[in-house]
């Protein structure tokens, strides 16, 4: 697996806003399933405010001709339906002179902090000519406006609007189609930004997925069976996908009172041999430390996904951050090894959630994958995914002998785990420290010997080359992860064609470190950038502390929501050049 | 001490497991005397009754002198942290619906920081039973108060006492709609084992409250035996009945009393499909 | 609607802090037409009735949308982390006992994560009003059961529903000690105030289970309006009689149900030494 | 304050062991005090078996002529009244051939877990010696061995049985003394070991005191006054010293029902302008991470006493190991700067608590302080402590004024918080990112400015020459921390002795790092020894995460329960010079 390398793509990015109950979401989602059947690559995420219903919000569309799923410097267009609160959010929408804003010529002016882009400004009286279909709404007018600029034909619009209000019936659809119509013929005279020309696709080549999604389906497909469940932002969707889904392979899903249960639930699952997961966000995260550090102790496997929001405490529950690395690595009292993983953009959720069942079994460890809001609620265009082979396959004692002994001192560390049922392979799983057979022991060899078989079973795993994504080459290295990394991608794209040559190691593998495989991965490196979405640059001294770096080394970095754009590395980088 | 509950003979000579089979050779931490002895008897016992194979069994627990019993028993053991014993046997139990799931352990465990899994245990009714050994004090941090203890009991974390009325942990198994409540003591370890063989047997979540005085802290409760008596009236099936006795019952009758009639939790098992012949990407194509 | 409780003039005309001075600026969150609009109402108003300087009041809540309450008001306001505002009131009324302390919140906060805080709160017995906005689901998260869904419910994350029975709030508050036991609904915020009032005027643990539509995720609870009736009887004071009638309650019954005597938890507040006065040093003097 | 140099002093090492209810902790403790009483310094721990009566217990006793609470390198006298289960803790024990080994000549062969030590067997008739006396016991006979051994005066043991048994009476009393003369006698002919000549002590010169006490009083004189207690092995002492003293001062204890209400307890207190504090150890410090990230981002101080003890998980709960650093520095989800501090000794827990009610208190942010189960439960003779005067003291809004800002972007970073009842300083609290007057914002610059002033508040703070202690110079610096820090200083004068010069540097602060105090501190310094008793070096990864260190850098560790003795140290840097 390596990272593709978008150059001479083509890409528009389009900022659909309005405040609640005006269906910016609906437009901009509708828009980019009928790019997405066109052939269009790209990413849908979206920024609103706290609000369930009502309150601002915003789509946040890019089209690529690539496959690529990383934000791009700024937006071509932002179309306002209203302006309410729009400066809540005006950061997050980068603007430019060379922008373009289109607006209700009744929406009152430009609010200063977007006018003050200097983008161009185009007015059109949008409510106004949604009123000339009876119920028409003026974000079909936006939607009508917006595939004019990007060439998409009405057939795929209607066919998307027809899916999306399915048994709503054709009456609402006819006046959906018929105030699209109206947007467009506004837009008439306006010139098309951005078109794309493919061969047909074929059904099912592509798919429109998100990253909540895919961790949900890769989980299932590396041999999750059993999850137990507490809803939170914005991790549920990973939850809600697998609640129908389990079912149909025999697994089930269990909603708990709270996370201090749901950890313990797939606990006492683990233990009784259906590999399991959880899926939570920081404050989550933070109640199920304890238990983790039994599930250690015990080696029970099991998965967390931590789909990462603004902290700290609640924080900004519906906007993305990357830093929860430092309770994921370090949060566990004593000395307790243990996986952590991050996918690398919404596809990646796909592959790392079945690597990381695939991991915590093979090894009976937790292991956390730290996703994100970024990717875990953006939807994507990805290739149909090839399958893995990599299924949960745990060491189980089948033929467990006389003397059993469940933790046994083995050289892998890795000690064949009995299953209640299996006879004569009776044991008791215990948090306490205690003697290879299990029994609590509080003496110093069954301490340390204990503790350096938890660890070996870690650093001796054979972790192949996916323990980070490689790419690009030269004496400059950026290292980053999650969804930092697509933005890194195209900015060492970007660099190379303006003769800047730059290595990207996005890590997908956190803890164990890997400091013999990075050695390798450094040679020739001199300058070493690391990139992260963090106040505190966990990220880096989290690498500090685990690596030896040869080479000066320095961190770019910026606490959430604002996402860290290609352009902003290749600028930092050319300035340390 | 008076007669408990007659003592029928709950397993047949001739059967394939005794009771000492489900001991583990592994000797208890427990303090010459602790009632904890008593009933780790009493739930081998229940288990000989019942002849399940120990390897089908699995003894679940917290954190406290009382949840150290997994590891004396021959079964399949699971001894957690303070407090999260039921969520444990909640997912073994769903998972595996196969298995009997015990769970055992103290009032602190329990119903202090265990309350929550409690009632909401009580609630989901999964088909576990949960002992709890009460000696209303919390033995293994050396001696505080518990939600069951005396609101005057003095002791050093609150002395002069909590002055707070304890918990009644039956009132509230039944308020959060537990299918089967008893009360156990660990003096009579018989009429304790014959408690639970009833209680595993019964679907749905059961609850059996077991006296287990702790000699070393509360010493006094040596005294028990001579104040538990045997429930002077049948279980009843109806809750409001059960609710208006336990609310005036004065902690000492012994007995299966209340069985309900609540439906397990019903886990939707049983999907036909394997996970490859089930299409999940179909809802993702464009 | 019915004529809910009489409607009493719960405040003189001429005195100094009227309903409105105990609302904050701040625009709530809520969708139009959510029922938290009438608690907050009736919150504001009990507070008029009671003439509190709004300094000397304090509201604490959780996470979900009723726990935004607090910044709505223009009291003291601690907007803690999900499911923990109990202890944070009591650690709150335990050392500044001076302050009223008003504690709110919703279903999932108060039942499913706070459940433990709740039933301990409850025996505690600190002076403490509870006040929980019951809409039968977890609204922030956009529409997941909570423990007091009814079974069959579908929404997303457990199709079909939960298959676990509901919990009743009122009967594990009455098992577990509360002192003060009322039902409310949030159409009628004259008579929820008048019950808050109420509550709060009464001493030890109060709990007000007010009955609040959730319209985005439960728009069929609009019916509440007309399922919702006055309590035919006058509020009890003996706790077997009203655990009776609350487990036969069909949940609509609407005005304080039950008033118990215990007495509220005793800080042992009024030492007379300052700290410089008394030599813990003595103690450890070789 | 700065490090004493115990060099050229006299030392003792004894340890009584026994099996349960043999009562070798009474003959430990009855020495130490009369010990104490003549002028003797030290300390005494113990090791004890999970068993609440009964089990194997020691108790490991040091008399040092000058003030020292740390380890020596192995035991002179052993005195085993009885063998059993021995071999579970013989590696904590250290013996060597010069040692001698006193044990019941009716008890059996010595083990060899400890006759291999090749230490002097002497056999006495301890148990039956005992049965001289009508209801003697053998562990007094064991008393009046090791009375003669130290020559310690039978008045002195006298008045302290005396003190002890109390109201219990005489009767018990004379038994008592009975019996330690019989064993005075059996011991007769023996070679004296140790013993000191002092001026007569004068009443309240010196104190016995353990640890957790010291941690409780050290609170209590800077300010707590509301503590919320949960009971966790090792830290319920300082909960249970707590409960009588505070209401005396006019404070309150409430016992919780678990960690999540304790924490949240005292930020309730707290919030209402009480100095607030909980004590917990490992287990109950991970059930408390979400609340402190909610205190740190809702500015309310508090202060966690974290009596550490072996992990993961359960672990070894009566043991001492130094393996919550991680979490307590990282363990909070998002970026959520607090306080972490460590008392160094016995003696320091007075201090330290002090200076971290006042931090905390001035810096509105929690503190967890992390102690060990080895000084927590040691008792040690220290000197009458003079009072400081730093007392709790937050910078409250007492005017707040018209536009009262409770989380004002100021210089310092802090900002005057505004307590109940204080007319016009309403706010909410709350622990969703905000704008300065609090109210819930998900805005791009609230949460950067926040994010700067939470972290500014804590970088700017003047921590005068208190984060560490530093004494000795050299070349070589010794970094360490915690109760390992007594036999650094010991390793320190020995190696000083031996003609190597070596700096110590003893971090009583761990959070915020001190770059610059550090740079200083390191001015000629070649090489660094990081000394730390856990099994990931967690002190270590902590260092170069945080410091710049241009010396190079070796680290030295290990798990509990084994102590590091001053011995190892001295090694470990004579092998690397
Ligand atoms: C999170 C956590 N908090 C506290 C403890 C300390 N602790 C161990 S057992 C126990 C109480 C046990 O009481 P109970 O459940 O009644 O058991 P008993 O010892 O009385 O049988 C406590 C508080 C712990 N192990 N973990
Ligand atoms: C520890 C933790 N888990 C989960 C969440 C997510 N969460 C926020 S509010 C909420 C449920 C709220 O339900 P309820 O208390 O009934 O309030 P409502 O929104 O219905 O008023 C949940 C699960 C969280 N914030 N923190
Ligand atoms: S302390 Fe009490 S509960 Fe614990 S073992 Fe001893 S007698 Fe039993
Ligand atoms: S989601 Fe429901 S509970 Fe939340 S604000 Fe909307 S109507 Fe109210
Ligand atoms: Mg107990
Ligand atoms: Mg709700």
């Amino acid at each position: 697996m390596t990272l593709q390398e978008p150059t001479n793509s083509k890409s528009i990015s389009i900022v659909v806003a309005g405040s609640g109950g005006a269906g910016a979401m609906t437009t901009g989602n509708t828009l980019f399933d009928s790019a997405a059947k066109l052939g269009w690559h790209g990413s849908l995420t979206r920024t609103l405010g706290p609000q369930i219903r009502g309150g601002e919000a915003a789509a946040l569309l890019r089209l690529t001709s690539e496959p690529n799923t990383g934000p791009d410097d700024y937006y071509q267009v932002m179309l306002a339906i209203d302006w309410k609160n729009v400066e809540r959010f005006a950061p997050e929408i980068p603007l430019r002179p060379d922008s373009l804003i289109i607006c209700d010529s009744g929406a009152g002016d430009v609010p200063e902090v977007i006018a003050q882009s200097g983008a161009k400004i185009v007015q059109f009286p949008i409510a106004k000519a949604a009123k000339k279909v009876k119920k028409g709404r003026p974000n079909m007018v936006a939607l009508g406006i917006l595939a004019h600029l990007t060439n998409i034909p009405e057939v795929l619009i209607s066919e998307t609007l027809g899916q999306k209000l399915g048994a709503k019936g054709d009456q609402v659809l006819q006046t959906s189609l018929a105030t699209v119509a109206i947007g467009r013929e506004l837009a008439a005279d306006m010139k098309v930004l951005a078109s794309i020309e493919t061969e047909p696709l074929k059904k099912g080549d592509h798919w429109i997925i998100s990253g909540n999604q895919a961790a949900g389906l890769g989980a299932l497909n590396g041999g999750i069976r059993f999850v137990a469940a507490y809803p939170i932002t914005p991790a549920t969707e990973v939850l809600e996908w697998l609640a129908p889904a389990l079912p149909e392979v025999g697994g089930v899903l269990v909603q708990a009172e709270d996370e201090l249960s749901s950890i313990n639930m797939i606990i006492g699952s683990s233990y009784g041999g259906v590999p399991a997961l959880t899926a939570t966000s920081g404050p989550g995260l933070a109640l199920m430390i304890e238990s983790l550090g039994l599930a250690v102790a015990a080696e029970v496997p099991l998965v967390v996904v931590n789909v990462m929001r603004g902290g700290p405490s609640t924080g900004i529950p519906t906007k993305s951050e990357q830093s929860d690395l430092n309770i994921a690595v370090y949060g566990l009292h004593g000395d307790a090894p243990h996986l952590v993983l991050a996918p690398l953009s919404v596809e990646d959720c796909l592959f790392c959630l079945q690597w990381s069942v695939y991991l915590a079994e093979a090894m009976q460890v937790p292991a956390i994958v730290l996703s994100d809001q970024m990717m875990g609620q953006a939807r994507a265009v990805i290739s149909r995914p090839t399958p893995h082979d990599m299924v949960a396959k745990r060491e189980v004692a089948h033929d467990p002998g006389d003397n059993y002994q469940r933790y046994a001192v083995t050289e892998s560390g890795i000690s064949p785990m009995s299953i209640p049922g299996i006879d004569g392979g009776q044991y008791t799983a215990d948090g306490l420290e205690h003697s290879p057979s299990g029994l609590p022991s509080s003496q110093t060899e069954h301490h340390a010997e204990q503790m350096d078989k938890r660890l070996r079973k870690l650093t001796r795993f054979d972790y192949a080359d996916h323990w980070a994504d490689i790419s690009g080459d030269g004496q400059l290295a950026i290292i980053t992860w999650g969804s930092t990394t697509s933005a890194a991608q195209e900015a060492v794209a970007r660099l190379q064609q303006n003769g800047v040559h730059a290595k990207l190691i996005a890590l997908r593998l956190i803890t164990p470190a890997q400091p013999g495989k990075m050695a390798a991965a450094l040679i020739g490196i001199d300058k070493i950038m690391v990139i992260e979405q963090s106040h505190s640059a966990q990220l880096f001294g989290f690498l500090k502390a685990h690596y030896e770096f040869s080479a000066s080394i320095k961190t770019f970095h910026r606490p959430g929501p604002l996402v860290i754009r290609p352009g902003e590395i290749v600028n930092q980088i050319q300035e340390w050049s | 001490m008076i007669d408990m509950i007659s003592c029928e003979q709950i397993a047949p000579k001739t059967s394939p497991w005794s009771a000492t089979d489900y001991k583990s050779k592994l000797k208890p931490i427990w303090c010459p005397g602790c009632g904890d002895f008593s009933v780790l008897m009493a739930v081998t016992k229940a288990m000989e009754a019942l002849q399940l194979a120990p390897k089908d069994l699995a003894v679940v627990s917290g954190i406290g002198c009382s949840s150290r019993i997994p590891a004396y028993t021959s079964c399949y053991g699971f001894h957690g942290v303070h407090g999260r014993s039921l969520p444990v046997a909640a997912g073994l139990k769903a998972a595996r619906p196969d298995l009997t799931v015990l769970c055992t352990g103290g009032d602190g465990d329990g119903f202090s920081i265990g309350g929550n899994h409690f009632m909401h245990a009580c609630r989901r009714n999964l088909d576990i039973t949960y002992v709890v050994m009460d000696n209303q004090v919390y033995g293994m941090t050396k001696g505080q108060a518990s939600p069951t203890t005396a609101p005057d009991w003095d002791n050093p974390l609150t002395p002069g006492g909590t002055g707070i009325s304890p918990f009644f942990p039956l009132v509230i198994a039944l308020a959060a709609g537990a299918n089967f409540l008893a009360r156990g003591f660990s003096g009579d370890p018989e009429g304790t084992a014959h408690i639970i063989k009833q209680a595993i047997e019964y679907p749905g979540f059961s609850f059996v409250h077991v006296l287990s005085p702790c000699v070393t802290y509360r010493p006094e409760q040596k005294e028990w035996r001579n104040m538990v008596r045997p429930s002077p009236v049948e279980a009843t099936t109806d809750s409001a009945r059960a609710a208006r006795r336990l609310m005036t019952d004065d902690g000492f009758n012994i007995g299966v009393l209340f069985r309900g009639d609540r439906q397990p939790f019903n886990l939707h098992h049983g999907a036909s499909k394997a996970a490859s012949s089930y299409d999940f990407g179909a809802q993702f194509e464009i």
